[in-house]
């Protein structure tokens, strides 16, 4: 091949390249390893990983929890033809990746209870902020009001991206149920974003949000929990403009922190500045039904500058494998799951509330805060050693701990889990 | 006995080979009562509903309620109707489709790699520690940067972040410069991104040749530039001989460059984004490190940066801790996370599988080759095509079809959509926006000669039908699982949800 | 620069969304040093050759020389040009496809499963004893017999197996019958095992109602039957009513009595072979239990038998040993060993897996619902097609086009090779070869009611079309990956491999 | 749908069967699980098991080999479309399965040195049975002169099912290099049986075999190990008018003994006797190339009680995944690894042999018996608790194992083996 372009060497095709600046070394790494060593060298660091089942009963959530995932989510999210497709800009040969979006907006819509949403996004973090975003844009205003019971590293991130664009968040408060405390607020604001159920357990009265946000002519963001949202209302019926989430419980593994799926609808009011892809459908040249992006000029891709953000690639085979794991469930099997949560997390948390610990999320749905009478980091280390992660710490607060379960958890499981807790306390 | 509709779920067996039959939508599928569920038998007690009765949904939400076998043929069906890297050449400009090698995905699907909980604290995820620092070790040399954040999930992602950098280093010098300077071709994240960053974006022009030229640029470099984003080799495959003039022009701004690594696949081991001058690179690793794209995500965009700026890092990065342990690490001067939790962690424990499967000389070969595989494509099928820019090509190249528009009215579009008809993906069309009728195409290295060669005999048959057939061209593709799509009735009226199709 | 055959190889890209594309085989593919192939490092040293120089082969062989990318593309475009049970309706009589569960793909990837060597001593293999010690149960259970060898590999072997125990009971009774009885409905393999065992296969013709007569068989019957091979239901789909009779009859000249379990799906949990007199058993666990067909095998076949013939059952079996673990054990007058090892152990872990998922109640439901969805679908097309045998069906049943063939000349396989244009699979046809241009329709429990109105209307429009337009069906399938083959040309002169292809 | 019928339960179904009969009482399983009960119940079960690499380093063979198997052979082999699909009865819709069985046949066909292979058999033991059918089928005779090298549970099955047949078997013994010893045999045989190599390692002499066979008039069939036939001189050019073997080592996992693979090819002399399916070129109706079972007069559902063989299912998925292994082997890879498995068995051997001990198989290629100065058992019981498969015993030869290693073994583990070994005696 060379020799058509009339060049002797490699080296030839690099001739324009400033010599300056070429690499003289080679690349200071091992040289290259069959499949089978890698693989041997990953399975040495899993092994130095403590993994949810094989190594751990997992009491934690906090954005991530273990659930099951069917073996039909599994396989037929793991298809070569989804895994290794590019985003589906060609439609007459991608209508497998656009056919499968098109059903999870369609869940997702209706699990959040709004009219549309959207292909994905990052994750849960990524979502919360382009709907705060999306609610500067449309107001033109950038004061947010933020629960504090909101998951602090969302909030972090939304602070992080917020620097951008010169967000003023101001936080909410919680009490001593873990419910927001809308301070009564003045002056208008972009957004009210509240937690359903929040970072700590607890129901938030969304109403009252609703309220909070029509006195300061924001838009309502909501940053719920799909599992919960089996059993709640849901946030889009109680007057939510956007809700967001994050997607991983819904047949993603619980992979190190991602990737994940973040979730997002909203009401058809904000339909031209959503975020990201959407999938719409058409008819092909014959008529047949077919599905295709659409309302493309919002992306950055058209409308460059003034895009309404700058996703281009997002997290779409999460977004199939959860359709796919959303229809395993079906209608009664994720009311189901999302019972058998509350069971367990009631189960749980009565157990320690019998050896008269002071569970303070109120009322809560599948995880909840409890105070212990001693330092919550050495429960969780002591627990660590025996199989269990004990939950999440909390900062700022060294005796509470953020416990969930989930179906996963047997009342074996849970029984010994709280025998543990009780002699440490 | 006529049998029209007996049951509710429609027609439920498709006929994926021979092609162009609709697969109905999971919902129309749906049975009531139906159910492909089931749950462990975990002996925990029902628990009462009433602490929460009154906030309770009324009605269940309707997900689909399907068997398995239902379920599973849908969704395979799908799959068959979906063209892949897997099945062919994807030769799809700026995206870097390669080929993804398999064994990639059982280290995916450890369990130590795939089951592990973000919140376990540091001496249960010693594993992921260091896979992690291993990988931003492999990052920081292949750019010839000196730290690197694991956590932005995509290449805009990293944009994002990078600016966000840039921003934070002038701040510590109490500076607020406005302005980032972007050449016309970018690609639209990168404008984008610096909106949201803040920063008002200034168009630099290309000169003839297609490459930033420093006298064009001294116009627009003044104390109110952050910085510059580029991509070296260019959105039009072609690299930036003086780009160390460019960045030396910036940086005497105290201005920042940022480097697109989406072309990376064109350099590595050949030269660095360091070496060339540049302070902050995000890298694609679902483009050059051949993590899938999944059909449009999950990606990864590690943004690596200069010494001077490591402190402003978003933590939390893998560091050895006193003990000698890794632990998790924040910089002082941080500008806080950028992911809920430490970025896709699974998609960058696959690239760097494959960095180690390739090893130091194949990541350079890998480059090598993909450079060769564009420039033996492009010589092969530049008689048919006007090449705007004709000098040696990196990984990628652009082609345009305005010739063939003006003669026969073919327009790239039509090119494109005809070259699925010959079972090919597509190429990249109308990108970068500084080429009319833009085809742009990037072969990869994984594509073998007798692939490419069959590519080129495809464009080159295009472009000959084109002459006599421009109707064959224009009605193309007819044989794929559909043909064209009205697109703009999908936008007029938009269709989003099965809820807003039948209602 | 025209581009044609520059590098061997051939075309490498097919197109297979658009259909009709052939293929070219891995050899075609293949270029002289190109590979996929990296092995481990195991720094073993490299030993002299010189001990077997003299056994040498002059060349190495001419596998494939493939990169791993072209490799893994050819073997995903052949996937697409297939039809399987997760793509739609298969309702391919007598061999039961229905849909097999996910999960058991996980049951057979366990690194303690999949990766057991079977020389390992039986301490290291108590979980895999176990498995055959609880499948073992559950077979005999279902069959009503009293122990079972899960050796023989598929149906075929354990026919053999079975008569090869027949065999050695005679024997052990000081006999040596030679005729074992056939009905004309039997499946190839019943005669083609007995010649296999040393017996002379004798005829019996079915009754009027497709069943066997009792009064028939009374005239076969003497000193000289060894037993009698029947499967009930039978390949007509209908359950022989008369069993008990016929049975007993056989045992009256001790003949014994042996039961083909391809049709087990018709009566799990309702009726067994064990209670209908039946002396031995085989199941086709790739037909009933689920474990997938794999394109034509593997399979798995376990022979049960009724207690006086378990002392002959080939070794080994798991059977608990003195200090309470479990053990391999040969019976005493074992036949001795039908596979190399164990059998198809892990497709039996499968079977087991299923038969656990369903439970006891879900096997039953399981044959009720396959009885039910074949005689709704025989009700549906009854005005269409002739049905021979008009009786409730058990879980399929048997359509003919004889009709159809002699008013408007289409064949039964013209019909099978039309409902493949329409989206599904062909039944079986021909067979049983007692009915003439037969259809044999198995849906089996997993297919739903809407695929089963869909199959329905597809083969009452083909009934329809027959009558304007054979030719249509005569032509048929036209959009499936190939059209009809020249099958005669196959056989004329053979082309079994790539060396006879092009020498 | 029972209303359609005319019926009111299920049980109507069913009221032809006699009652006398039906089942009276519920099948006495326990309910049905889900998948994740199921999942865990053989999860305990797969913890009892010693695993390869998992558990154990194993350094026996005896038909059944530790090979790394290419993650490409694993995921394209256990695709739905190959896996799900029964066998390629309707061409039109099975060119996948078909034409990569078309490839199987050639590659074993080229391996074995034949001018055809089948499409496969069970396994190794019952190709053989097979190659012995045939012989005696095209013969008239039912006298085999079997090789005392062969595998022994391939031998005890030829024995089980040549009591149909009335096969009267005779076993030429080995000698001190474990290689047959073919007496001055006389009288007609269908044929003569020898491994290549043998089950003890030998590298059996195969013209001499050959000779033995002109002198009887009888079939040279060799039953051959297909790693070794990558250096080995083909059998086919040495004149075996059958080759068989077993081709687990060609990408089949362990699998505690199957499903694995009968390799079988045979000179077209007896193309028209050969057991098993076959798959030909030919057109379509179009003229296009396309691949169909062909031959089919041979087999049991045309032929019946005059058939071939009886064989039906047979193991398609792995003749599919083996033709994908060996092309991700290559040309090649093939012989690469084929050579690191005789320098690892023949680095072993070394060790061995410089701790006094003697290797009695020669010439030998990836295979060997060694003799010990205690019972082997003993050894093999002591070192799998230091987890190591240490070979296979041999019967009636107490003091001696049969050990093998392959391109899996590292030096560092075979050093420790040998070691152990060394402490034991
Ligand atoms: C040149 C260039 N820059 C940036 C990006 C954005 O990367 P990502 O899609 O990972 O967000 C792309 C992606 O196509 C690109 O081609
Ligand atoms: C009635 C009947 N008997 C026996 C068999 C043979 O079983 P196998 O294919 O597992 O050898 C079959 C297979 O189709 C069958 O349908």
């Amino acid at each position: 091949m060379l020799g058509d372009l009339g060049m002797a060497s490699l080296d030839d095709l690099f001739a324009h390249v400033p010599p300056g600046i070429k690499l003289q070394q080679p690349l200071p790494f091992d040289p290259g390893k069959s499949e089978f060593d890698v693989l041997e060298w990953f399975s040495g660091m899993a092994k130095r990983n403590l993994a949810a089942r094989r190594d751990l009963v997992i009491f934690a959530g906090g954005g991530a929890y273990d659930h099951d995932i069917s073996a039909a989510a599994r396989s037929l999210g793991s298809q070569g033809a989804f895994v290794t497709a590019y985003t589906p800009y060609q439609p007459e040969v991608s209508q497998g990746v656009l056919e499968a979006v098109f059903e999870y907006q369609t869940m997702v819509a209706r699990i959040f209870g709004t009219d549309v949403a959207n292909a994905s996004l990052y994750d849960g973090a990524a979502a919360l902020v382009e709907a705060v975003n999306l609610a500067v844009g449309v107001t033109g205003r950038n004061r947010v009001l933020v629960s504090g019971g909101i998951n602090p590293a969302y909030l972090e991130t939304l602070a992080t991206f917020g620097a951008g664009r010169s967000l003023t968040l101001e936080i909410a408060v919680t009490n001593n149920r873990e419910a927001t405390e809308w301070e009564a607020a003045a002056g208008a604001a972009a957004a009210v974003v509240v937690g359903y159920p929040n970072y700590f357990g607890t129901i938030e009265d969304l109403s009252q949000a609703r309220a909070v946000a029509d006195s300061l002519g924001a838009l309502l963001v909501v940053v719920a929990d799909p599992i919960a949202l089996a059993m709640l209302e849901a946030p889009g019926s109680l007057g939510a403009d956007i809700v967001v989430g994050e997607g991983q419980a819904l047949g993603i593994p619980l992979s190190f922190g991602g990737p994940y799926l973040g979730l997002f609808g909203a009401s058809s009011r904000y339909l031209r500045h959503i975020p990201g892809r959407l999938v719409g459908e058409t008819v092909d040249a014959d008529g047949r039904v077919a599905f295709v992006t659409t309302l493309r000029t919002r992306e950055q891709d058209i409308r460059r500058e003034k895009a309404t953000s700058n996703v281009c690639t997002n997290q779409t085979l999460m977004a199939i494998q959860a359709a796919i794991h959303l229809s395993w469930l079906g209608k009664s099997g994720f009311r189901e799951v999302s019972r058998k949560c509350y069971n367990s997390a009631h189960y749980l948390a009565s157990l320690l509330e019998s050896l008269g610990l002071t569970v303070t999320s109120a009322p809560f749905f599948r995880e909840f805060v409890v105070e212990l009478p001693v330092p919550a980091q050495k429960v969780r280390d002591r627990l660590l050693g025996q199989g269990f992660l004990a939950g999440l710490g909390l900062k700022g607060r060294p005796n509470h701990l953020l416990l969930t379960a989930t179906e996963v958890h047997t009342r074996e499981e849970i029984d010994s889990f709280s025998d543990l807790i009780a002699k440490e306390i | 006995m006529p049998v029209k509709g007996v049951f509710a779920g429609g027609r439920a067996s498709s006929a994926p080979l021979v092609g162009q039959a609709s697969e109905p939508t999971i919902f129309e599928l749906s049975v009531p009562g139906r159910s492909a569920y089931s749950g462990r038998n975990t002996e925990v007690p029902e628990w009462p509903i009433d602490a929460i009765e009154a906030h309770l949904r009324p009605e269940a939400v309707e997900l689909p309620e399907v068997s398995e076998r239902d379920l599973v043929a849908h969704f395979t069906r799908l799959a068959s109707r979906n063209y892949s890297v897997d099945l062919g050449a994807y030769p799809l400009g700026s995206c870097t489709m390669k080929y993804n090698p398999r064994f990639a995905d059982q280290v995916a699907a450890m369990d130590g790699i795939s089951g592990v909980h973000p919140g376990t604290p540091e001496n249960g995820i010693q594993g992921w520690l260091e896979i992690f620092s291993v990988l931003e070790s492999y990052i920081c040399a292949i750019t010839g940067m000196a730290a690197a954040t694991l956590q932005p999930p995509a290449g805009a992602a990293g944009e994002l972040t990078g600016l966000l950098l840039m921003r934070a280093y002038h701040r510590s010098k109490g500076r607020n410069p406005q302005k980032v300077l972007i050449p016309d071709s970018a690609h639209g994240t990168n404008p984008a991104s610096v909106t949201l960053a803040g920063y008002n974006a200034v168009t630099v022009p290309s000169g003839p040749d297609g490459l930033v030229s420093v006298d064009g640029l001294r116009q627009l470099v003044d104390e109110d530039v952050a910085g510059i984003m580029l991509t070296n080799p260019n959105t039009l495959g072609l690299f930036e001989t003086e780009i160390v003039e460019i960045l030396e022009l910036v940086h005497s701004v105290d201005g920042l460059a940022y480097y697109d690594g989406a072309n990376l696949n064109a350099i590595v081991g050949i030269v660095r984004p360091g070496d060339m001058g540049f302070d902050i690179v995000h890298s694609n690793l679902h483009k050059t490190f051949a993590t899938p794209h999944g059909g449009g995500g999950p990606g990864a965009g590690p943004v690596a940066v200069a010494e001077k700026l490591a402190r402003f890092l978003p933590g939390s990065l893998a560091r050895v801790a006193a003990d000698g342990s890794l632990g998790w690490f924040v910089p002082e001067e941080s500008i806080g996370r950028v992911h809920g939790f430490y970025g896709n962690a699974v998609v960058l424990a696959r690239a760097l599988s494959f960095m180690q499967y390739l090893g130091g000389d194949g990541l350079k070969r890998m480059s090598e080759l993909a450079v060769l595989n564009a420039n033996w494509l492009k010589s092969r099928i530049e008689d048919s095509y006007f090449i705007p820019y004709g000098q040696v090509c990196m990984h990628e190249f652009v082609a345009s079809a305005a010739n063939i528009k003006k003669q026969w009215g073919v327009r790239a579009l039509d090119i494109a959509k005809s070259l699925m008809e010959e079972g090919f993906h597509a190429p990249t069309v109308y990108f970068p926006l500084v080429v009319e009728e833009a085809l742009m195409i990037e072969p990869t290295e994984t594509e073998s000669p007798q692939t490419l060669a069959a590519l080129a005999e495809s464009l080159i048959h295009l472009a000959e039908l084109a002459e006599g057939n421009p109707e064959v061209l224009a009605a193309a593709p007819a044989r794929t699982p559909v043909r064209r799509l009205d697109e703009a009735r999908a936008a007029r009226k938009p269709i989003l949800t099965e809820d807003q199709r039948t209602g």
